[in-house]
């Protein structure tokens, strides 16, 4: 059996990855999907963490992190694409109205 | 006793009710509405002052009408009331405030029919009235203290009614600002009053509390009472602080009559008489009071002799009564002065009513020079000041006659015999100046410009109805007073004596040679005005022209007005335009202003480089927070 | 799960979760993240969450990679090209994730090892899972429900293209382009 | 431990090569019952060096079709379009096709062998979650036909797939809902357990077949099913009026093989779940693990042993599921293609309400007469 500490090491390796393209890429979907993968390296650690003291909440929160992923990915897509409309680029850099 | 008796709240609501009306629907209303309401409640008011006047007689002696309306301030052990208090004392003033207050309303409806500004004239005219109500009801200093300043306010503002005119709001701010001076002294007297009896443990500022704390409050009664007095002289125009009355006369006529006769400047003196029982304790400000007075009441006059103005040498003649009552006041003799004031009241409104009258025929014309001759044309008009003249000058039986005989009769008994001569010219003086008033305006030739000498006659029944009223209490208003031994004789002091501290024994033995005098100066005076203005007219300008120095000083007012510029106005425009404005505001204010304002904005200039838009930097920004907190737990649990 | 089977998905989940961010497609990137989620979900599996794990697989990729997909190819993203600018705030960025890495690394391997609790019998079957949802997070599960709902509007709302306004435009989405820029 | 492996590499082999062999078999089916419909002969050219005709047999049309296509597609020229992503491009074909067959992991054919003392379940891979699993791994379908379209660099391809995907979404959620509804009526995931439940008989001759239970469901997976597999009448991703042939109009050689496979696996698929979930699956009506029992006021019984049940069960199962593949090929040359947007309502204003409410129906009528 693996030490379920292995996982959790796992869980922040991506962890770590996700946070690297979201600060390494511009393309604003791709910062997206790496969020998406941080997210999942959280759910990752929850499910490993339940495991380890065998109770099934850990999996109930997963669910719930899932579902308001699958609302959140709507929501942000919807405004990818309306960002997308307005500004015809997803390049993080150019996308800056708001600085100074 | 004291016994609740709610209506005494519609006598000060009911004039605000009126303010509210004539405010919020005066000019939706029209000007009608506004005529038959605005002397309406205050006539009212004199109604329920009446039913409160019948209440308290019902009382025994001594009694009061008290309404508490709410729990105003509650701070600790200290706390006021919203309450009203009618006594013998406040009954007097409320039926004069009400009385003479309405009658001149309804005088006002005439005066200003031609005005744009009815509806404004006469929400300011409602709330005076209002305020001045409150004065006078008040069960307790800070209660007086919103009617003081409540004055202080409409003074203010009826006095700049005509505000286009830069002089005339000049003036209604000079009253303001005069008054504020006194005021201050009248807050600080209230502190001072409030510290003595906390040091003693007692928390009240009710006149009827205070006057039984008499031990509590005799280490301080002269500092007080100095205090309070100061903003007497304010509100009543005593020396030092009388330079805004005879300003005040830029105001529409009938507010001059308001504030001459029933409010404002009989406050001090109402004050001075609610508070007798402070002033009593303070003998040594008793004394300023009375000597204060009569010097104000023969400088005040002296003014007044030289003056061309017709409202200017009534209102000279104003100060100078109103030093009549203050020094009846520091006498002791506070019935006498409330009496003074009571028929000062009828008569100095009268006068003021008709100078409006001549001053409204000739459109607004005040200079004697060019008046003379009118009694043909204005016959109720004549008559009626003649009265008014009569009964300021002390001719008996009119009613000044009494109350200015018994101030200098308890003057003379109190044992001021120099304060009662000054007492004895003035009166001299009194009737020389109001009968020079009379012969200028009503006989002799006329100087009127002729366009305007066409069509005299007299004013319209609204106005000359309160005329003949206030003429008929100029005669009989002084029988109250008789002097003991005639008729009821004393009664008004034996009214009002349960409330104001009763006068010396010394009272009650008057000399029979001092009445002689006190009858013969007046007419001395009366005949000296007919030799100098009617029988030889160059004789004024002979003793003007031989007394030039001592005219010119007169002219000048004694240059006290010029005075008070170099020493008190220059420094402070000096101080506020050099020191307060461009050192204080501009460079201490402003600068720390600017400067916190510089300091952001130059700061925000800098930092906003931080604002790059990018979402990677502030992403960048955020790991290297969540790093830190890392970092923490890494400190706490690792290393640790 | 066994550890040569948990090598094999942690290798496949690092692998593809590298290609996420190195990948210079958008729709590469799009399907390293597919697998890396795939992966994920058969750890879960592998950790005993049976339902849980085809749920996921179920939802994220079944569902919401396509979803990227269909929004890459509406936007018809590009091959990105490198990036020669920036080069600080990647490296900064890149020290910053590696000391983020390094932290984590450091609080877990000082946490040790732990015992695993004993599971119950029906641990990570649907079963488990639907009694917990049902009961215990009733009130959750449908405010979760709510806002699934919300965001389905939302995202309507935000995508759509509001008629008369000129706020959109096509964006060049055309293969001739893309054979073009292929040839040339 | 070792004879475990064994025994389950057994397993797959045999299902995988069923599975394959009668994909196979589905092409020349479809070109006999294409003919058949459309009154002519169809496929009967092929014959090995002409053994079948020269001895006057029958043309051997279905063992040539298995071994003749698959030559003759993988010997022809793989072709990769100018443009193209090389790799997703040739990944595609295996994308679609390996959730497809790994679904049949799963699958049921049978009750247990016994041999000796050894008790073997005929299904490749006993999950639990078993149902959890079809719905995941056709989910991950979707991959295939939107990266082969989209690799191809082709705007048909690409619009191909994007067809494709959409409707694989948009039917699966249908699909779930039918398939949900079967797991709720049985309270498991478990695709044995389904099929044992299935088992015996209600008044004497009414098999216990889900179909009894929930014939909305069995219509909803049937449609959804053809849908998600792209056939007539909802073949728009390929629809080759519109679009060529859409996803694979850029496929040659092998992988448009692969791909073919992919649509005659995916009908084998459906009817396979079809099977399982309303038709008892391997279950024969009367027919117990220990032979016949007959209704009737005899009650007449027929003894057989465990492997003759077992090769009855397997026997029973592919013929159902033929009968059902044959059904999708009469739909197919039946139905004319519906609109795109005909489709979409369809999936989403018709199929997904009914779904829902036949699920919601389902479960007040479970928790009213079973009270679990």
């Amino acid at each position: 059996m693996t030490p379920l500490n292995y996982f959790v090491v796992l869980s922040a390796v991506l962890f770590v990855i996700g946070v690297a393209g979201v600060l390494l890429r511009r393309n604003v979907i791709v910062m997206f999907m790496s969020i998406e993968l941080m997210l999942n390296a959280v759910n990752l650690a929850f499910v490993a963490f339940g495991r380890q003291l065998g109770n099934a909440e850990g999996q109930v929160i997963v669910f719930f992190a899932i579902t308001v992923a699958a609302a959140e990915a709507a929501v942000g897509l919807g405004i990818i694409i309306a960002v997308f409309r307005n500004r015809m680029t997803l390049n993080a850099d150019e996308l800056k109205l708001l600085r100074w | 006793m004291t016994q609740q008796f709610w209506p005494l709240g519609l006598i000060p609501l009911l004039p605000l009710g009126g303010v509210l009306f004539a405010l919020f629907g005066g000019r939706r209303g029209g000007r009608r509405a506004v005529n038959v309401v605005a002397p309406g409640v205050v006539g009212l008011a004199f109604a329920v002052s009446v039913w409160s006047l019948a209440r308290l007689v019902s009382l025994p002696a001594g009694g009061a009408l008290r309404f508490a309306a709410w729990r105003w301030i509650a701070a600790g052990p200290f706390h006021v009331e919203m309450a009203l208090r009618f006594d013998a004392l406040t009954a007097i003033m409320c039926l004069v405030v009400t009385g003479v207050g309405a009658l001149i309303h309804v005088y006002s409806v005439g005066y200003m029919g031609h005005d744009e500004d009815y509806a404004r004239f006469f929400t300011y005219m409602n709330l005076f009235t209002a305020s001045m109500l409150i004065l006078v009801l008040a069960d307790n200093l800070v209660v007086m203290f919103v009617g003081w300043e409540g004055v202080g306010l409409c003074s203010y503002l009826l006095i700049a009614f005509w505000y286009t005119n830069p002089e005339y709001a000049y003036n209604g701010r000079k009253a303001f600002i005069v008054n504020r001076v006194g005021d201050a002294g009248f807050l600080l007297g209230i502190f001072t009053i409030v510290y003595a009896l906390a040091r003693g443990g007692v928390w009240t500022v009710t006149f009827a509390g205070m006057s039984h704390q008499a031990a509590l409050l005799q280490p301080y009664a002269t500092a007080a009472a100095l205090l309070l007095f100061l903003g007497a002289t304010g509100k009543s125009a005593q020396i030092p602080l009388y330079v805004w009355l005879p300003d005040a006369m830029v105001g529409p006529t009938p507010v001059s009559a308001l504030i001459h006769a029933a409010t404002m400047v009989t406050a001090g003196v109402y004050m001075v008489t609610r508070l007798g029982f402070l002033f009593t304790l303070a003998p040594a400000a008793l004394t300023v009071v009375a000597v204060v007075g009569a010097v104000t009441a023969f400088f005040a006059a002296t003014i007044a002799m030289v003056q061309t103005d017709i409202k200017r040498v009534l209102a000279y003649s104003t100060i100078s009564q109103i030093g009549y009552m203050m020094l009846g006041a520091g006498v002791g003799a506070f019935s006498a002065g409330i009496f003074h004031l009571m028929t000062h009241a009828f008569f100095k409104a009268l006068l003021f009513l008709c100078a409006g009258a001549i001053i409204h025929e000739l459109d607004g014309e005040q200079e004697m020079g060019r008046m003379g001759g009118l009694r043909g044309s204005m016959p109720i008009t004549w008559l009626t000041m003649l009265t008014a003249a009569l009964a300021i000058s002390g001719i008996p039986p009119f009613a000044g006659y009494f109350s200015k005989d018994q101030i200098l009769e308890a003057t003379f008994a109190s044992g001021h015999p120099t304060l009662w001569l000054i007492g004895v010219i003035t009166a001299g003086l009194t009737a020389f100046y109001i009968f020079r008033l009379i012969i200028l305006t009503f006989y002799g030739e006329s100087r009127v410009e002729p366009s305007k000498a066409a069509h005299l006659h007299d004013a319209p029944a609204v106005m000359t109805v309160p005329l003949i009223v206030l003429a008929l209490l100029s005669v009989g208003g002084g029988w109250v007073g008789l002097p003991r031994g005639f008729l009821w004789g004393e009664a008004f002091n034996r009214f009002l004596a349960p409330v104001v501290i009763p006068p010396g024994a010394e009272l009650a033995t008057p000399g029979s040679g001092l009445a002689l005098v006190m009858i013969a100066i007046p007419i001395v005076g009366v005949a000296a005005a007919v030799v100098c203005y009617a029988q030889m007219p160059g004789l004024p300008v002979l003793v003007a022209y031989k007394a030039r120095l001592l005219d010119s000083l007169l002219r000048h007012k004694y240059y006290v007005d010029e005075l008070y510029n170099a020493v008190i106005a220059r420094p402070l425009f000096w101080v506020a335009a050099y020191v307060l404005h461009r050192g204080v505001d501009g460079a201490v204010i402003d600068g720390l202003v600017n400067g916190t304002g510089l300091t952001l904005l130059e700061g925000g200039e800098e930092l906003r480089r931080t604002e790059s838009g990018n979402v990677q930097h502030y992403a960048l920004l955020y790991l290297c927070g969540a790093l830190g907190i890392g970092a923490y737990y890494l400190y706490r649990v690792v290393i640790r | 799960m066994p550890l040569w089977l948990f090598a094999f998905f942690a290798i496949i989940a690092v692998v593809s979760a590298l290609g996420v961010i190195l990948q210079r497609h958008p729709v590469h990137c799009l399907l390293a993240l597919a697998l890396a989620l795939l992966d994920i979900g058969a750890l879960f599996i592998g950790l005993g969450a049976e339902a849980l794990g085809f749920l996921q697989i179920i939802i994220y990729v079944g569902a919401i990679m396509v979803l990227f997909l269909f929004v890459i190819w509406l936007l018809n993203l590009q091959r990105e090209g490198l990036a020669t600018e920036r080069i600080g705030l990647k490296v900064i960025g890149t020290l910053a994730a590696a000391a983020l890495g390094a932290e984590l690394c450091a609080l877990l391997v000082h946490a040790g090892p732990a015992p695993a609790a004993p599971l119950p019998v029906d641990y990570g079957s649907l079963r488990s899972l639907a009694r917990l949802l049902f009961a215990n997070y009733l009130v959750a599960f449908e405010v979760t429900s709510a806002l699934l709902l919300a965001a389905m509007v939302g995202a309507i709302g935000l995508a759509r293209r509001i008629p008369g306004t000129n706020a959109v435009a096509a964006p060049p989405s055309d293969v001739a382009d893309r054979l073009r820029s292929a040839a040339g | 431990m070792a004879i475990e492996l064994v025994i389950g590499a057994v397993k797959a082999l045999v299902v995988l090569l069923l599975v394959l062999n009668v994909t196979g078999s589905m092409l020349w089916f479809e070109r006999k019952g294409a003919a058949l419909i459309q009154d002519r002969i169809g496929a009967n050219r092929a014959a090995i060096f002409g053994v079948g005709r020269r001895m006057g047999l029958p043309n051997l049309g279905l063992i040539n079709t298995l071994i003749a296509d698959p030559i003759k597609l993988f010997t022809k020229e793989d072709f990769v379009p100018a443009g193209a992503d090389r790799v997703l491009h040739s990944l595609a074909p295996f994308l679609a096709l390996f959730p497809v067959l790994v679904t049949f992991a799963v699958v049921p054919i049978g009750d247990v062998l016994r041999i000796g003392s050894r008790t073997i379940t005929l299904q490749a891979a006993n999950l639990p979650a078993a149902a959890l699993y079809v719905l995941a791994v056709l989910g991950v379908g979707v991959y295939g036909v939107a990266l082969g379209g989209w690799a191809s660099n082709n705007r048909w391809a690409l619009l191909g797939g994007i067809r494709a995907s959409a409707q694989m979404i948009s039917y699966e959620m249908a699909m779930g809902l039918a398939i949900l509804a079967v797991v709720v009526t049985y309270g498991t995931v478990d695709l044995q357990t389904i099929c044992r439940m299935q088992g015996g008989v209600w008044f004497g001759w009414l098999p216990r077949w889900g179909i009894v239970l929930q014939p909305v469901s069995f219509i909803l997976l049937l449609v959804a099913g053809i849908a998600e597999s792209k056939r007539v009448p909802f073949d728009l991703p390929e629809g080759e009026s519109e679009l060529v042939a859409g996803y694979f109009t850029e496929y040659s050689g092998g992988k448009q093989a692969v791909f073919m496979m992919t649509d005659f696996a995916e009908v084998v698929l459906v009817s396979v779940l079809i099977t399982l979930f309303f038709f008892g699956g391997w279950q024969v009506p009367w027919l117990y693990a220990d032979g016949f029992h007959f209704p009737g006021p005899h009650g007449a019984f027929l003894a057989l042993p465990n492997y003759a049940v077992a090769i009855l069960q397997i026997i029973a199962f592919w013929v159902k599921t033929l009968f059902f593949c044959l059904l999708q090929i009469l739909v197919r040359w039946t139905l004319p293609r519906l609109r795109y947007d005909q489709l979409m309502g369809l999936g989403w204003k018709g199929l997904l309400p009914l779904g829902l409410l036949n699920l919601v129906v389902t479960a007040f009528v479970v928790v009213a007469v079973g009270g679990r």
